[in-house]
């Protein structure tokens, strides 16, 4: 009788899985959408120190960071391209790029945030409650933002050393990759995430 | 719908993504360098959106996709501007 | 592959005994998985509320201290909200009948299915132990409101934890959902061959998985709030308290929608059957859920209309309430032409129908007070609220829950339970509910303001006639429980169809099999075509 | 149904009204239809259903009428509800702040008291202030309700009609005694308005100490009395230096309150808790009074003998 049980497990729908995968993106852009709401009536009300607070984010930090996750989104379409085309040790080489550039960005990101706390700029901090209103929130915005996106990096990072895995057991092939597809769909979510996180938080004039 | 007959993106095709995407960075930063009052965010914002299109139609795969997917991602998008609008009636008149 | 017919109930798979019910991932097991525990949680926030309602017996203190008081309403709120009527229908009734109903074997993700339970009863145990735990039952109502949210002393934390993971529950079952509309239904079924259920299923997986996100980030700044002093809803830190109501709406409007979605689609699935006779407007049906599920999203702002918010605001949200309602209004009108010169057997299923249609029109018409700024600002905050979200919840939702119940029952259990008793049992829900009810709003209208501890004696008479309806009210659910169990336990046995009813889930036997068709069903035009 | 106790009540009753009338006029309808259509066509008279075509002149009907319903009630609803909006330029203004779990009422002339002494037929503005959490300004019988939001100056106006009484909620849930926190609101003639108000004493001077601002900034007033009174917490009277009995973690041990007692009190106050007084009302007000304000906290817990 067990075969009736494995029957319903295996069966496979790779369209499904993927509108799966967006469903979940769907969900987490609207978590992030929260947040630029929140980020965005603050802005109106406190336009002159969110300003004055985004000169203390290093511009430079901040682009190196995009252009990195650019390349990593790219890296991962491309090993997309090259399970299609079956060439494994390529995929295998370009799942490892993603990871890397991810390893570079949390790097990064975790001077910047360093360098912050060196200050005593942290949530919870006692200059925090010292700061003007405005700027308080800039930054309690800033750490929650870039905190959460970070979560989402490393999550995707997981995700795509899983993938790594699966690749190098064959599990993910050229015919069956939709499993590399969909971590690869979570890791454009985080550019995508991304690339409105940085004129936002970085670039306000 | 079916996988085996699915779009392969060629190599090139993603770079040349990339270079537009590493342009509009490049836009982004200098446009907020000039001071253009309440354009800077305007500008800023519509890169962004551009680039996301761009994002989501190559490096997602988007444009390949079915119809029904891309009108579902649309209206999220949508659906998410439409509830900061919204909620700016409150916000611009108090 | 016709293999010989096993009930999924006697189906013996890999596991025995108790793992083979919390770690199946069959759709019907997880169905009756979530019905016990929503069962459970329900008895659990039936009785909180009861306890209120004999505080409330009284002017002054009668059985307990303020402090209990408003953690009994904060935590009834939060089970009742999170734990019964937002997964109720859609986690019991879709699960089981969902992928029946378009011809499935199964959801698209049996797995994230099961997982989905897990999240379910892992938030579910942090809410209760939000009441047990050290600093007392939070005492924020299931608003959670801030300032006062950040600042009380309370397990606050623990209980929007709770929150947060239920939602998580809730987004995953929602996209689980979608998924198989999508992709499961049976061969020749298109999407306007569905059975109407579906159609309210999946409107409501799509408010779920788009408007669940922003209460978690909501919850989730609300703890930060907490725990670093953020400071995004603190005034004194330049926040803005009014912030957070907009963010808890933006999802908690269309959450009640969740709530009555599957609803009308249980009744929907029901005036049919029980009239022998087509749904009239099955396209109007079909396309106001995705009305009410679309314009839903836009006016939260209706339960803000005190806050000071822009008049812009007021006027916009107040508009865009009113026009909420006509997809309502609608589905009411289709329902009641269902059954003209229709051949009407009033059995309980249909019964308690009735009553679901009666109360709902109560709720629903008093909603429209509350769309109308200048009535709302009259009775905001006051128990005409809380006797319009009981009607159109509990005698929405609730009766619906019930009438699902006994018109499913035979194909989940395969057996048959006693009429006669079913019949007073909804009866005497029906007394009780409006003698609890109905004096809310009238002392509602003369400011009698919800989440009163202590009331002036001159609204006694009311709270008197509630408290007696709210005994009422218990014997009849009990009574109706134990008819149902009495039917599980020893009832006749049920035939495949006992109701005469055309969807898919009534050619199959009951209970169904594992994979519930043996061979590919037969799909017609028009899911509900009487002769 | 309702006397003409403000200027409000008409607008607001007759949105009411007229809702009630439709929501009436429905209710009684589909019911009455319901009802007769399940006697008529019930299985034994009516045996055989006839199925009948769905008509889309009869789907637009229903839609279309709906609306039109609809839109009606909102124009009242509007109606009613714009001139609560409308304050008059040369109206009273009255200074309304609300705290966990009380009302004060300030006049022009920083004149303050507990009852809203109003009189007849002038126009007030009620100006909004809360100093701690969301309260909500609710006079029922005026058709009068706004919350009173911290941070936010929020507003209502009214001009009451009718000498009398009336009772003040509040209607927002605010914390522990939320159903306590009424007022009394006095409507009276001129004259005797005016009477009463030269009679009202000038709110005394602000009280310098350091320590003392604090404590009001953060409201742990309305807990906690200076004069002996108990309130919901014990009172600061006479409390540094003297010992009672304290429950830490269930375990009843007697106490001097010193100023480090006094500080864990404050800053984690559900570990020691003082027999009689429940857990959990007090909470932490870690981060919220700086370390650096302690001692002139302490100070001032020293003059209260
Ligand atoms: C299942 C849940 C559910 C549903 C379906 C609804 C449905 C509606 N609700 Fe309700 N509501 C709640 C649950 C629900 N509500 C809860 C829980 C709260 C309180 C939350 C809290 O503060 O704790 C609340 C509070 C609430 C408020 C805020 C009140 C306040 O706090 O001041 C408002 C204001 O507009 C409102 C309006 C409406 C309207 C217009 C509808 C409409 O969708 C109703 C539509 C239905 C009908 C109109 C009836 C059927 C139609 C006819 C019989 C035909 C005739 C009709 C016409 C001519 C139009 N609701
Ligand atoms: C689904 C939603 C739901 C349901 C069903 C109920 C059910 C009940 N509710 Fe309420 N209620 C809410 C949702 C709900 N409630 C919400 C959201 C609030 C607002 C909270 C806030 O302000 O924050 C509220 C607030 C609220 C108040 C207002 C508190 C205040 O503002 O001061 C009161 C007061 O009387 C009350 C009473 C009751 C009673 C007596 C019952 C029930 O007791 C009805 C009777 C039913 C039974 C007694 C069933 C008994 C069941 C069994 C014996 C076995 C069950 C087992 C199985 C089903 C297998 N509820
Ligand atoms: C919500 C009500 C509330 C507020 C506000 C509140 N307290 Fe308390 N407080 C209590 C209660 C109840 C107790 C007794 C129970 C306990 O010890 O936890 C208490 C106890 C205390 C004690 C110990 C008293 C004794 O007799 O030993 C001190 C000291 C104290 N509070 C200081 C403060 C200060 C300072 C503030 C403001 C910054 C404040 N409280 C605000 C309710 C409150
Ligand atoms: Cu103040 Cu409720
Ligand atoms: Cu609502």
């Amino acid at each position: 009788m067990s075969e009736h049980i494995t029957h319903v497990e295996e069966h496979r729908d790779d369209e499904a899985s993927k509108l799966g995968m967006w469903l979940f993106i769907f969900t987490e852009l609207l978590l992030f959408g929260g947040l630029i709401l929140v980020y965005s009536v603050f802005r109106m009300q406190y336009p002159a120190n969110f300003h004055e607070a985004s000169l203390e984010l290093s511009v430079t930090i901040g682009a190196i960071n995009t252009v990195v996750l650019l390349i990593s989104s790219m890296t991962i379409a491309m090993a997309i391209t090259a399970i299609q085309k079956k060439n494994k040790k390529l995929t295998l080489r370009l799942i490892s790029i993603t990871v890397f550039m991810a390893l570079v960005f949390l790097f990064n990101k975790y001077f910047e945030w360093g360098h912050k706390f060196e200050h005593g700029l942290y949530p919870g901090s006692d200059l925090m409650q010292l700061l003007e209103r405005g700027h308080h929130l800039y930054f309690s915005l800033y750490f929650f933002m870039t905190g959460l996106h970070a979560l989402h990096i490393i999550v995707g990072m997981v995700l795509l050393i899983i993938c790594y895995v699966k690749v190098n057991k064959g599990s993910i092939a050229h015919d069956k990759f939709v499993f590399l597809e969909n971590g690869a769909l979570y890791w454009h979510l985080v550019d995508l995430i991304w690339i409105f996180l940085f004129p936002l938080l970085y670039l306000i004039s | 719908m079916d996988n085996h007959g699915s779009h392969i993106t060629e190599y090139k095709v993603l770079v040349r993504v990339l270079f537009v995407l590493l342009l509009c960075t490049f836009l982004t930063i200098s446009v907020t360098g000039f001071n253009l009052g309440a354009f800077t965010v305007t500008i800023a914002l519509l890169i962004a959106g551009f680039k996301s299109y761009m994002v989501l139609s190559y490096f997602m795969h988007l444009k390949y996709e079915s119809l029904l997917l891309r009108i579902l991602v649309s209206m999220v998008f949508v659906l998410f501007i439409i509830i900061v609008l919204i909620t700016f009636i409150d916000y611009s008149f108090r | 592959m016709s293999t010989e017919y096993i009930s999924f109930l006697e189906h013996q798979g890999k596991y025995k005994g108790i793992r083979s019910w919390i770690f199946a991932t069959d759709h019907k097991r997880i169905a009756f998985l979530y019905m016990y525990a929503i069962a459970s949680f329900f008895l659990i926030g039936a009785i909180l509320g009861l306890l209120m309602r004999i505080e409330l017996i009284s002017p002054g203190e009668t059985i307990m201290k303020p402090q209990t008081y408003n953690g009994l309403f904060t935590v009834h709120g939060i089970i009742m909200i999170f734990m019964v009527v937002i997964p109720g229908l859609s986690a019991v009734f879709g699960n089981f009948f969902l992928p029946i109903l378009i011809g499935a074997k199964d959801v698209a993700f049996p797995k994230l299915n099961l997982f989905s339970w897990w999240l379910f009863m892992l938030g579910s145990i942090l809410a209760v132990a939000s009441q047990l735990l050290k600093s007392g039952p939070p005492d924020t109502g299931w608003t959670f409101y801030a300032p006062y949210s950040t600042t009380t002393g309370t397990n606050v934390i623990t209980a929007t934890t709770a929150a947060f993971i239920l939602g998580f529950s809730s987004i995953l079952t929602g996209l689980n959902f979608i998924v198989t509309v999508h992709r499961m239904r049976a061969p020749g079924m298109k999407f306007f061959n569905m059975p109407l259920f579906p159609w309210a299923i999946y409107a409501t997986a799509w408010i779920q998985l788009l408007a669940t996100p922003v209460v978690g980030i909501t919850l989730i700044m609300l703890i930060a709030e907490r725990l670093f002093g953020i400071g995004f809803f603190n005034p004194d830190l330049g926040g803005d308290p009014v912030l957070f109501q907009h963010l808890f709406w933006i999802y908690s409007h269309p959450a009640v929608y969740i709530m009555i979605l599957p609803a009308m689609g249980v009744i929907t699935e029901i005036i049919p059957t029980f009239c022998q006779k087509k749904v009239y407007g099955y396209k109007a049906i079909a396309m106001s859920s995705l009305a009410i599920a679309g314009v839903g999203f836009l006016v939260w702002g209706h339960h803000m209309y005190t806050s000071g918010m822009s008049e812009q605001a007021r006027w916009f949200f107040s508009l865009l309430t009113f026009l909420v309602a006509v997809p309502s209004a609608i589905k009411v009108f289709n329902w009641i032409s269902t059954m003209y010169k229709g051949s009407i057997d009033m059995k309980p299923p249909f019964l308690f129908a009735l009553f679901f249609i009666f109360l709902f029109m109560i709720g629903g018409l008093t909603g429209l007070i509350l769309g109308s700024v200048a009535t709302d600002i009259q009775v905001h905050d006051t128990s005409f609220i809380v006797a319009h979200f009981h009607y159109i919840i509990f005698g929405g939702m609730g009766f619906a829950f019930f009438a699902a119940i006994h018109y499913w029952l035979p194909k989940m259990y395969g057996k048959m339970y006693n009429f006669t008793r079913a019949n007073i049992a909804a009866v005497a829900l029906f007394i009780g509910f409006n003698l609890l009810y109905f004096p809310q709003f009238l002392i509602g209208i003369q400011g009698m303001p919800r989440r009163y501890f202590d009331y002036p004696p001159r609204f006694q008479w009311a709270q008197i006639t509630s408290t007696i309806g709210g005994f009422i009210l218990v014997s009849a659910v009990i009574l109706m429980i134990t008819n149902l169990i009495i039917g599980v336990r020893r009832g006749a046995k049920a035939p495949a169809n006992p109701w005469n009813g055309t969807t898919l889930e009534w050619q199959i036997p009951s209970p169904p099999s594992l994979e519930n068709f043996d061979e590919e069903p037969l799909v017609k035009e028009n899911p509900y075509d009487y002769k | 149904m309702f006397a003409n106790n403000s200027n409000f009540v008409q607008g607001v009753d007759t949105a009411f009204y007229l809702i009630f009338g439709v929501a009436i006029f429905f209710l009684v309808m589909l019911t009455t239809i319901m009802i007769v259509f399940v006697i008529k066509y019930n299985k034994k008279r009516h045996a055989h259903a006839v199925q009948i075509k769905d008509s889309s002149t009869l789907e637009i009907v229903w839609t279309t009428i709906p609306i039109i319903l609809v839109l009606v009630m909102f124009y009242f609803g509007w109606e009613g509800f714009l001139p609560m909006r409308r304050a008059p330029k040369d109206a009273m203004q009255v200074k309304v702040i609300a705290k966990m779990w009380k009302w004060t009422f300030e006049y022009p002339g920083m004149k303050q008291s507990d009852t809203l002494m109003l009189p007849i037929n002038r126009a007030v503005k009620m100006n909004l202030f809360s100093k701690d959490v969301i309260h909500g300004f609710s006079i029922p019988s005026f058709r009068v309700k706004e919350d009173v939001v911290p941070g936010k100056n929020n507003y209502t106006w009214f001009e009451p009609k009718i000498i009398g009484n009336y009772d003040l909620f509040c209607s927002a849930y605010c914390g522990l005694s939320h159903s306590y926190m009424l007022a009394l609101v006095k409507i009276v003639s001129q004259e005797e308005f005016d009477k009463w108000l030269a009679g009202l004493p000038v709110k005394k001077a602000e009280d310098n100490n350091e320590g003392f601002k604090i404590l009001e900034k953060n409201g742990c007033f309305s807990c906690h009395s200076t004069d002996g009174r108990k309130i919901v917490g014990p009172t600061f009277k006479g409390l540094y230096g003297s010992k009672h009995d304290v429950m830490t973690d269930g375990v009843t041990r007697n106490i001097t309150a010193d100023s480090i007692y006094i500080e864990t009190s404050i800053m984690d106050p559900n570990k020691d808790v003082v027999v009689g007084y429940p857990s959990g009302v007090m909470k932490s007000y870690k981060g919220l009074i700086r370390d650096k304000d302690m001692p002139k906290v302490i100070d001032y817990f020293k003059t209260l003998k």
